[in-house]
Parts: structure tokens; C-alpha cells; sequence
């Protein structure tokens, strides 16, 4: 294993002095890990707080910032944060209005934020939750821990951070979320495997001719391994799944979304194919993204998220953004 | 059985997760996001220095701060449901010794064996509640329930400890083995499917490590 | 090799297709292979060109927009751009003042852009050029092809790009992009080499205890084969050879980039080093970039670019950019 | 030879490069940035098209539109150095038809060996003009500049065609050969410094493969 890093234990704590260093406009507790806004809190304003194992940056900590998150809990690699972390985030960007976790369904992260949301009630402040679980590679069955939260989790914290700096209430503000995770769904493909700097090695091992359906971000090996194939046919496996489970029509977000070791050209391969997909279907990809936005440290694949927008959710879509790995409007 | 005796249980743990840490996250890494023996260590090594830095006096508080250090310091889900296993001990063994305190008033908080049985039984009732697995589902429940039942069992028939905790081993190693030939139906492990059948499950393992090193101490 | 593509001969312009698709405010001429903007030219405005090989994404295809460049050609995977492209695009944006080629040093590259200038003069289009040499691993002797350019080709694009916008003319414009490279210096280390589509393997083999120091941007072997080490270690070592080329003082723009397939969070790592590594000297890192700008494929790697700033600089810096892949202001 | 013996020539050429192509981009590799082989078998891919579409009818026409076509289709160095190789030997040889027909007013212009050297040096003078490399730079010119030497040579020296192109051939390979013990001084290779002693220069090597097509169609 070669990695850019000081010492396995020490890589979280690490990038985030970088990210502190790198972002004037983020406040970063290096003790608490947690990275926030340095003009929080927002009074009047419902607080996004979202966190989980870090390895998957941009995610979150690179979306907190205007019209996103106010606060980012990252774990230590693949691993949820502690309810400590995502309690003193809570408080330190609760503006008055409540705040609303975004939990990626994990049961570990499921199961740490709920604890610090009942703490958080107990505590004076009002919590509410938006579980993303959007990625169809898993059947949501009594039989599993149920689906899992990926890419769609850039929109929901896109959406709902737009719809709070409004001013709209905390339940209005839930709802958004959940709105967009439901008409969001996501597969994800792997040309390689991750290595956890801990583990020293790669979780699975990919022959030259080989490639992992279904996928989740944390390495875990996905549902099928299939021949390694083109960019079209991997594409089409991916969006096949997507529109299953989703009838794909109208106007669409598209995100097409590098594992952390795919160059970009390549993503941009895979949008076109995406985009060919969806016309041919008469659907439009009317707003994308094309980059590393929910990595698994240095993974080679890809995913591909969608959400069928509403006129609504694109103007929220649209409101500016200010982050460090989104940005635009003003 | 004293706060001393935990004190040793827990550090012996600690000792013992850390010897088998890279073993613990290697059976992750085949069915899930190769950690379990990261966190695992990582909070046991908090865990030992929360002890030493509080130096908590009866059996409950310390197996009560182990849980709270555990659930401050590992996330993921071995954190929270491992956290809530040894918090649901030491409240037990607490009321447990509150009512022995009134009963014996000259102080005698040690633990009995059947207590300590109850309290393991708590544990597994927190983990199953907060977690929702039930046995055969490839999970930590795998190990834990059947130890409890053993530890249960042999209180009953009035064994020595060392009897007894023979028998929690014995039944929490046969635990890991059945995870083997499970498809998950909790955790990560739960996304691969049938993919997930022929491995061991490692929160199942890190369950029978704690007896492993309850083993040991009531051995030496 | 494993890769998102369709096949070795159509990656170029199958990603391109691609960016057309995710960005609506560009215009891709795929037959010509230009990327420009939507709006071009704009009337009195210098036009800034660019371009080099592909594979270095999001350069300079993803600077195309306003700020930045007028037009990007791109040509095939690590071979410069032929003239007829650069002729084109110069024509495209020429908004009457003049075209700027934003041309890093290497033989092809430089050969090509002045074939294309010379062209371009002889059909009415004034063309003046920046070279961008920043690459310190290369000693800028007689006895080699001099240094090379590499990530200071985003600064000399920002900032020139910036100075285009308010109007200045065609001699400012490359004066300043002159400035930005002369008091810029990169150095790059690899931890794996990249391969390119057509060629099917690894440029270069590295084995698990190695890294390659002084690397550039294209696969190219470096300097030196050393033992892999900290992230602090090879920070110093990459640090050392900017500061001993170009002693470090005063305000910094900072640029840690990726080559392609490291995970940000190591960026991060490495970005928290440069920056302690600044302030031990006495050096601010006053601005900065964390991310994947000019990378090599799926090298796993990073480079260090740091710019002396100037008032003027920095004003010009944080003027507002709207391209793909860098965007603030309004 | 004629223009149908100088598009017998290029498209010899272009079968060569393109059953070399993998070895090019090899030796590319080894010191550059591994696109060689696929550079120039882009670009007389384009080469072949732009010949069987426009049939130049004269030998310098042919040169001219092969050395335009490189220049037009292939890019990185080798793509200017070889289009102004070609497009100088076209326009040597277009001047000395010019002459040829105003000298010999039955419109003949084959090609004489003499016209050809000629031709051939015009082409290193191009190659050296525009990279400004000397022989002993480790670039093509190393094989380029000793087979236009050879070629004059033997031309001087009245000898066969055949004969003078063996002896070309046999400088360019010698050429290239002579580039593996130097350092590069040139190029992307002289980045690498000593690390890219022992390596052929590929831009040499393709080079030589020039002189293997020219030999294999005057054999033919
Ligand atoms: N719902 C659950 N109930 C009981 N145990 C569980 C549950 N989910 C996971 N586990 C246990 O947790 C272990 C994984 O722990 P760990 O790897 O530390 O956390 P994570 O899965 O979040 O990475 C599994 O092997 C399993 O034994
Ligand atoms: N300045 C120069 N003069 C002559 N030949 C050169 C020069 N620079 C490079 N070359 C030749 O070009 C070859 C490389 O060509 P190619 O790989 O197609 O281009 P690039 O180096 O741009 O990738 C070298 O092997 C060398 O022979
Ligand atoms: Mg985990
Ligand atoms: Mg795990
Ligand atoms: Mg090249
Ligand atoms: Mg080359």
C-alpha cells in the first residue's frame, strides 16, 4: 500500500488541518471533528447537519458552506462518526429553527445519529432526519439492512440546504429531503477495489478482466462480478438497474460520480453514455454533475445517480451555492 | 467477582482485541468495509485509558464507562450495539448490587455468577433491540446469545465460574463457527447477498474474544 | 487495463461528447475537436486559446468559460493539439483584440502553437503567446528541451483570463500571463505510473516500497526513483526543490493537486504539509487549490504549484471564474 | 521513380508503422510519454486516405500532401517534424520536376536518385530547423541525417537504387542503434536526464522503418 498520508491513524485528523488550512470560510475542530461554517449559526435558520466515515470526500465536509450543510461530522475511515461529534454539531449550528440530520442508511450511521438525536431532544434541540437509502444494487427486504445511502445524498444536501437558507421550517425542510431521496435512485460499478489505509491491502481483488456490480462506498464487494466490459455496456447495465426500479422520464439530475481514482475523462465517457441512455428513453438530463463528489478512497468505477426533478426541486437545484466542492450562483 | 476482576476482564479485552485487530478487520474485508478490528481497538484503547484516568470502584461503573467510552469512541455499528451490550451490564450489575448492598449492609458488592449471567442476558437484549438482529442472522447476536444461555445455564446448575465461563467460551466460539454457512440478514454483510455465505462473521468473532479474555482472567 | 471507455481511438471524443452534454454553456465543435464558450467571441475582449494533450483533465477544456479561457484544444491523449485546431479556435473567439495561446512547454506543443500562430498572422488574427515552464525536477538548460509547464498553466489561464475580462489588451494580457509563470514553480511525485489507453499497460512499473520523484505531467518516468515515504517527507522533498529554484516568501497561491487517481482526502494530507511548510518560512499560503486540475490519466501522485502573489495577483485570482471546473465570484 | 513509386513508398510506410505501432509506443514508453507508434499510425492512416482521395499525380505532390497530413492529423513532436520532413522533400522534388520538365520538354519527371537525396537532405535541414537538434541529440535526426548522407552517398558514387537504399537503411538502423548509450539532449527524453541511457530513441526507430519501406518497394 502507497498512500499520501502521515500514518494510518492519524489520516482523518490530518486532512482536515488541510481542509482548515485550505478553507478560510470553514471552521474545523480537529478535537471534536467537526467542520462547520465559521458563521454558524444562522439564526432563524434550520442547521443541516450530515456525517458519516470519512474516505468519500468531497462528502460531507466539502459541502458545507451557503446554501448546503452547516456542519459536517466525519468519522474515522468507513466508519460513522460517534454521537459526541454529530451533538456538539448540532448545537453549534442550531439557529433557533431545529436542525436536520442527513443520515446515509447504514446501521451504524443510523444508529449513532439516532442516538445523538435523542440526546440532542434531551437537550433542548429539535431534530429531525432524512434517511438517503437510494441505491438499487440492494433490494430493500426484511432480509437486508435495506437499501443503501449513496450519490443521492449530494442532492438531498443540495436541495434541502437551498429550501432551509429560504428560511422554511424544519419540517418543510425534511420534507424537501425526503422528497428527493425518493425520486432519487443510484448503482455504482468498480474497476477496482479500495485499499483502507488500517488494512494496509485492497477489501477484494479484481482480475484485469473482471468488474463489481453493484457496489456500495465502503469497498464492500458488490452483488455480481461481471466481465470487464465498455464504458457503453457498463453504463447501460447501471442505468438498466436505475430505470427498474425507477421509471426514468421528463427532466433528470444526473450525477455521474467517480469512485476516487477515476480520471475525469473517463466520467465524462460514462455521461455521455448516460445521457444517450435517457434520451432514448425521452427522458432529459437537464442539471448533472460529472466528478469525484461520493469517493471510496481509491476505488476505480463509477456511479450514476438520477433524480427525477420537479420544477420546484431544480429551482432549488439551481439556488446559488457555496462550498468548497460546489459552487455557484453567487 | 469485583470491580478489580471487571477491571482485568476489560483490560484483558482490550489486550486481546488488540492482538487480534488486524485478523478482526481482515474477516471485515471480506464481507464489509474491512474495519471491525480498527474500531474495535480503537475503542478498547480508550476504553483503557477512561479506567485508568476514573478508576471506577464497583463492577457496574466499569463496565458502564466501558460502554459509554465505547459508544464516544468507535461509531459504525460495533460502537453503538457494543456500547449498549456493556452499558446494559453495568446498570444491571448496579441494581444488582443496590439491592445487595440493602440485603448484606455491610457493603459486599461482588458480583455473583448469576448476576453476572442476568447481566449478560441484558446485554443481549440491548443489542437485539437496538440492532433488531435475531440469532441467524450473522451477526454479533450469533456469539453473544448463546455465551449468555451457557453462562445462564451453568449458574444454574451452580458451577464454578471457571465451569462456567468454559461453557460461555465454548458456546460463543460455536457461535462464530455457525455464522459461516449464513447469508447475513443485518449489516453490511446483509448487501452481498449470497456473496456473504462462507465467511465468519467479525462482529461474531470480537463476541467470543470478550470471553476468551474472561477465560483467561478468572483463570490466572 | 481497465478502463471507462469505449475503445482506445474514441476517448477524446467520447468524453468531449460527454462535456457537451454536461455543460450547456460550452460549445464542443467534436469534428474539430475545440471546446468553446457558448458566447464566443466576445467583442473587444483578448480571446485566451489553449490546449495540449488529453489526459490531463480538467485541463484546459474544463477553464473554458468566463474568467478564463476563451477556447481549449484538446488533442489526443498526451500529444499536443495540431495546428488546424488551434487556427480554428484562435479564429472562434477572436473578438478583435487579439488571441492569447496559453502554450505549456514541450516540443510538440510549442511546435504546434507556432505553426499555428504563424498561420493565424497571416490570416489577420494577431496572436501573442505564454509559454508556461514551471516544472522545477527539469533543469532549464541547454542540454534538455527546458523546463516543463505544468500547474501553473491554471494560474497563467486564471489570471490572465481575469486581466481579459476588464478589457485590457493583448500585450497586458501576456504580460501578466509572463508574470504569473515567472514567479511560479511546480514539482510533481508519482506513487504508481498512468497508462495510457492506446498503449494498454503502465508507462512504467513502480514497485510497492518506491516512488518516482520529479515526474511530469504525461507518464514520463522523473528525476529520481526514491523510497516511498510520509506524505510529510515527500511534501519537504517536493517543497525543497520550489524553494531552492524560488525562495518562498510572502503571500502564496497554493495549488496541491492530484494526478489523477489519489483520493482528495490525501490531498488534504499533503495540503496541511505544504502549509506548515509555508509558514515555517515565513510564506503565507494566502490562496489555494485542492484538487484534481492537471492530472496524468490514473497516476496516483500529486504535485505542489506555488505562485508569488502580488496585489495585483491576488485581485486578479479571486476575480470571478465561471468554467466546469473552477468557479467563484459571480 | 514516380508518384506511383512515391505512394507505393508511404503506403509501404504506413503498413510498416502500423505493424510496428505496439513497438513504438514500447520504446516511447521507456522515455517519453508512450503515444509514438500511435501518433504516426494516426497519421498515416490519414495519410493513406488523403492519397487514395485526392491521387497527387506528380512525386512531389505526393510528399507534400503526406507531410500536410501529418502536420494536420498527428500532433506532439513527431508530427511537425515528420509533416516538415515530408512537405521539404516534396517541395525539393516539386522544384526539381520543375526543372526537370523545363530542362526535358517531353514532361518527364521521374525521379532521379541524385533528386531524391536531394530531397532527403532537405528534410534533415527541416528536422534541424525546427527541433534544433544536432545528430548525437538522441532524436531522429540520428538516423535521419546518416541515411540522407548514405543515400547522397551512394548517389555520388552512381550506384543502383537498390543498392543505395540498403546502404541508407543500413546508416538509419546503425543510426538508431547509436542512440541507446547517448542522453538525450532533446525531446521529452532529455527530461529523464542519465535515467534514459539505454534506451532507443523512438522518433530514431520509426525513422529506420522510413528506409525499410523505401528498401521493400524498390525491391519489389
Ligand atoms: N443490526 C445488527 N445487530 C447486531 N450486530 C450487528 C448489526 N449490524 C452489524 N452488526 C455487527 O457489527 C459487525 C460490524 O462491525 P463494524 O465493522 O465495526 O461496523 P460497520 O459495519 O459499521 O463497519 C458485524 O460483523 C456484525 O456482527
Ligand atoms: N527537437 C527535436 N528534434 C528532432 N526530433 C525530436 C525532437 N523532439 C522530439 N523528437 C523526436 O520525436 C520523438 C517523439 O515523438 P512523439 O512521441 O510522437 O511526440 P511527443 O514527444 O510529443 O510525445 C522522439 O523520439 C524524437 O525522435
Ligand atoms: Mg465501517
Ligand atoms: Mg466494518
Ligand atoms: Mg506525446
Ligand atoms: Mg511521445
Amino acid at each position: 500500500m502507497k498512500k499520501l498520508i502521515n500514518a494510518a491513524d492519524s489520516v482523518v485528523t490530518d486532512a482536515l488541518a488541510g481542509m482548515a488550512e485550505a478553507h478560510p470560510d470553514l471552521r474545523v475542530d480537529l478535537a471534536n471533528k467537526i467542520v462547520y461554517r465559521r458563521s454558524a449559526p444562522t439564526p432563524g435558520k434550520v442547521g443541516l447537519v450530515s456525517g458519516g466515515g470519512s474516505g468519500h470526500e468531497p462528502l460531507h465536509a466539502g459541502f458545507v458552506g451557503h446554501g448546503m450543510l452547516d456542519a459536517a461530522c466525519p468519522g474515522e475511515i468507513f466508519t460513522s462518526p460517534v454521537p459526541d461529534q454529530v451533538i456538539e454539531a448540532s448545537h453549534r449550528v442550531d439557529g433557533g429553527a431545529g436542525v436536520l440530520h442527513v443520515v446515509k442508511n447504514y446501521t451504524g450511521d443510523v444508529m449513532n445519529f439516532q442516538m445523538a438525536a435523542e440526546l440532542c431532544a434531551e437537550e433542548g434541540v429539535e431534530v429531525a432526519t432524512v434517511l438517503v437509502n437510494d441505491d438499487v444494487a440492494v433490494k430493500d427486504s426484511l432480509y437486508t439492512a435495506g437499501r443503501r445511502g449513496t450519490g443521492a445524498t449530494v442532492f438531498v444536501e443540495k436541495i434541502a440546504g437551498a429550501l432551509a437558507e429560504t428560511g422554511a421550517s424544519l419540517g418543510e425542510v425534511a420534507r424537501v429531503g425526503g422528497q428527493v431521496n425518493t425520486r432519487s435512485r443510484s448503482f455504482g460499478v468498480a474497476l477496482s477495489s479500495c485499499t483502507v489505509p488500517a488494512a494496509g491491502k485492497p477489501t477484494f481483488e479484481l482480475s484485469d478482466t473482471e468488474v463489481e456490480l453493484g457496489i456500495g462506498i465502503h469497498g464492500e464487494p458488490g452483488r455480481t462480478r461481471a466481465p470487464a466490459a465498455t464504458a457503453r455496456e457498463l453504463t447501460r447495465i447501471a442505468m438498466d438497474a436505475v430505470d427498474d426500479d425507477l421509471p426514468l422520464s421528463g427532466d433528470v439530475l444526473v450525477m455521474v460520480n467517480g469512485m476516487g481514482a477515476t480520471p475525469l475523462i473517463e466520467l465524462y465517457v460514462v455521461f455521455a453514455e448516460v445521457a444517450a441512455y435517457l434520451r432514448e428513453r425521452g427522458a432529459v438530463p437537464a442539471r448533472s454533475l460529472v466528478g469525484n463528489y461520493v469517493t471510496s478512497l481509491d476505488m476505480q468505477g463509477f456511479s450514476v445517480t438520477v433524480c427525477l426533478l420537479t420544477d420546484d426541486l431544480t429551482r432549488l437545484w439551481d439556488a446559488p451555492v457555496q462550498t468548497a466542492a460546489l459552487r455557484w450562483g453567487r | 467477582m469485583n470491580s478489580q476482576f471487571f477491571t482485568a476482564w476489560i483490560e484483558e479485552t482490550a489486550r486481546t482485541i488488540a492482538a487480534h485487530r488486524d485478523h478482526l478487520t481482515r474477516l471485515d474485508a471480506a464481507i464489509g468495509d474491512a474495519d471491525h478490528g480498527t474500531n474495535l481497538d480503537r475503542g478498547f484503547t480508550a476504553v483503557r485509558e477512561a479506567l485508568s484516568a476514573a478508576s471506577p470502584d464497583t463492577p457496574g461503573e466499569v463496565l458502564t464507562l466501558t460502554g459509554t467510552t465505547l459508544i464516544r469512541k468507535v461509531g459504525g455499528a460495533s460502537g453503538p450495539l457494543y456500547g449498549t451490550a456493556f452499558r446494559r451490564m453495568g446498570a444491571t450489575l448496579t441494581t444488582a448490587a443496590g439491592e445487595a448492598v440493602r440485603s448484606a449492609p455491610d457493603g459486599e458488592t461482588a458480583v455473583t455468577l448469576t448476576e453476572l449471567a442476568a447481566a449478560f442476558e441484558a446485554a443481549v437484549a440491548g443489542v437485539r433491540e437496538l440492532g433488531g438482529a435475531s440469532e441467524g442472522d450473522k451477526t454479533m447476536v450469533d456469539a453473544l446469545a448463546p455465551a449468555a444461555r451457557a453462562l445462564a445455564g451453568a449458574a444454574r446448575d451452580g458451577r464454578e465460574p471457571g465451569e462456567a465461563f468454559d461453557a460461555a467460551l465454548a458456546a460463543a466460539r460455536e457461535g462464530v463457527r455457525a455464522t459461516v454457512p449464513l447469508q447475513a440478514r443485518k449489516g453490511r454483510a446483509s448487501y452481498l447477498g449470497e456473496r456473504g455465505i462462507g465467511h465468519e462473521d467479525p462482529g461474531a468473532a470480537s463476541t467470543a474474544l470478550l470471553f476468551t479474555a474472561l477465560r483467561a482472567v478468572a483463570g490466572a
